[in-house]
């Protein structure tokens, strides 16, 4: 309804109106009115402005009520009579105006394309000319394509419809129910943006010497201090053969050789050697 | 992430069942297969035809039951069979909104003679289309702008969504009621 | 309005059972037996009895199936059974908080300062570690132990796991990004 309001077309009663109503000076056919029954309105009826704002807000336009009246006669649209139907548009238009109805232009537009056909086809056979055809085809035309639309809206209106017809089953959730949080996501570049951040704080940085070559034996470090963690409980220490990969190559020997010399000097491991050219066995520190 | 290392448990038909029937009435909108594999199944190593034919069991579960899985445009989701909609309507009577003829005749033209632009739709209806219409369509979702014009103005030009088509029940745009025949306008 | 005038329509266990089920399915909330009759059972002439009967016949059609009717407090409800959560929970994903600058200080120093201790990253950063870093990267599986370091108070050293690599696509800490040269920050 708040959408017809705001409608260019509308038809509302015009603000202050001290017309308390009008006398009808020729029949007019009336609308359904909200589906009742139809009001054939004698000529002496005196119908209230608020009925008539509402008769009238029923048409979306000039094409709905010319298909209106056009219906209501039992008119054939293909072969419109424009005498009468010009005659019972203008009544309507002019009862609008008489009212003080605000009066959407389109209204008017048409009322003058009415009169022009109306006079055309007044006008001498001969004179028109044989290719112009009927100058009625436009608006015929214009007034099915129109019926099609409000038909189909009407159908749609129709349609089962959500909350009205079908209703959607809904269903809580478990009581035990926890939704899946996603890890956030962290860029490389933020994680050496962060470094910088405390290299950039901490003056004292200059000490720990973080370089790119120093990484692979901080890796090994780890690895190893990770191996003898997990080792048997029973035999918690490696064979310092067994910490090197022969697949790696000259330079993963030499990783691996840093890291366990970088390990020893943190004390973070003990190296022991049970007899002479013996096994080297490495382990974590004794524990106090 | 590879979707392919995810999907990797497997998963027997009569959990699968229970958990499609279980998403499907628990989703706020209509599943489809390929909505339903990569929120509830991601997990699980599972074809499309699986899925499709369980959702047809569970479809055979729910005949003449209180509830029954209605494929829409989106998607499958549970909803109460028409014939029991009068008994159940009463209650929520209220709550349905209702739509003025100028809504549902713009409606309508985007519907059936998308795309079209605002001009059109005045041309055909004989009467201004105020912004108000345009603005309660795509706030409902009903309809999107899919271009522009190529005219002096480039004027937008509107389509209706799948939101549409759920709301009335509708698969697809032919399943909109037939318009009206040259022959229906004789006499 | 006089009830007893209203319900006067006699209602087959069958339809019953489908009206029932419907209303459970689109209330708002947990319905009783009496909520039913009331919003849902006007036009019928039912007893209390009748509708608890249904619902236990309903109860027992969803054992085992994707969503079940439980009571609750105020009454009965349709709910996805317990042992489904996990599954579904896929559905509500939601996104955590971004990393806080003290994450992602703590990770960076545990990456290319490995192995680390607690001590050690609070020396560097100059503030305090909270167990909640370390327990977010944790369960991260970013970071783990890799034993104790033999100073008084035997503190746990950290280092960075295969996990942390994958993440960031990494075969080796070698890999990571250089740090600025010692000329940038000798000043």
């Amino acid at each position: 309804m708040s959408e017809n309001r705001a409608n260019s077309s509308k038809v509302t009663l015009a603000e202050n109106s001290t017309d308390s109503g009008v006398m009808l000076q020729q029949v007019l056919p009336f609308a359904l009115l909200r589906g009742e029954a139809i009001v054939e309105k004698p000529q002496d009826l005196f119908i209230p402005p608020d009925a008539l704002e509402v008769i009238l807000e029923m048409f979306e336009g000039p094409l709905d009520l010319l298909l209106y009246l056009i219906r209501k006669q039992k008119f054939d649209i293909l072969d419109l009579p424009i005498s009468p139907i010009t005659t019972q548009y203008m009544a309507y238009v002019d009862l609008m105006k008489d009212i003080k109805l605000e009066l959407a232009a389109e209204y008017l537009v048409m009322a003058s394309i009415l009169a022009e056909i109306k006079s055309r086809l007044l006008l001498p056979k001969q004179a028109v000319e044989e290719d112009e055809g009927d100058p009625r085809a436009e608006l015929v035309r214009k007034l099915q394509e129109y019926e099609v639309i409000k038909k189909a809206a009407e159908n749609i209106d129709e349609l089962p419809r959500l909350d009205r017809d079908n209703f959607i089953a809904k269903v809580e959730l478990a009581e035990n129910f926890v939704p899946k949080i996603l890890n956030s996501q962290v860029d490389l570049a933020e994680l050496v943006s962060a470094l910088h951040g405390i290299i950039k704080r901490t003056k004292a940085y200059e000490h720990h010497h973080i370089q790119k070559e120093s990484l692979s034996t901080r890796e090994r470090m780890a690895h190893i201090l990770a191996k003898l963690k997990n080792a048997d409980k029973k035999q918690p220490y490696c064979d310092f053969s067994d910490l090197f990969t022969i697949k790696e190559g000259k330079s993963g020997v030499v990783v691996t050789f840093l890291a366990i010399l970088e390990l020893i000097k943190e004390s973070l491991i003990e190296c022991v050697q049970t007899k002479v050219y013996g096994e080297i066995r490495v382990c974590l520190p004794k524990q106090v | 992430m590879n979707p392919d290392k995810i999907r990797h448990k497997d998963i027997d038909d009569a959990k699968l069942k229970r958990l499609v029937e279980a998403a499907l009435f628990i989703a706020e909108k209509p599943l489809s297969v390929q909505l339903l594999k990569r929120d509830f199944l991601i997990e699980y190593r599972v074809s499309n035809l699986r899925i499709r034919d369980i959702i047809i069991a569970i479809q055979a579960d729910y005949k003449g039951r209180g509830v029954e899985l209605n494929k829409v445009a989106s998607g499958y989701r549970f909803q109460t069979p028409a014939e029991l909609s009068e008994d159940l309507a009463h209650l929520y009577k209220e709550k349905a909104p209702k739509y003025s003829r100028a809504i549902l005749e713009t409606l309508a033209l985007i519907a059936y003679k998308q795309p079209i632009t605002r001009g059109e739709i005045e041309d055909i209806r004989g009467v201004a289309v105020s912004s108000n219409i345009i603005k309660t369509l795509s706030d409902r979702n009903w309809i999107k702008t899919v271009g522009q014009k190529e005219v002096p103005g480039r004027p937008v030009l509107y389509a209706s969504t799948q939101e549409f088509l759920d709301y009335f029940s509708l698969t697809s745009l032919d399943q909109l009621p037939a318009l009206m025949s040259m022959e229906d306008f004789s006499g």
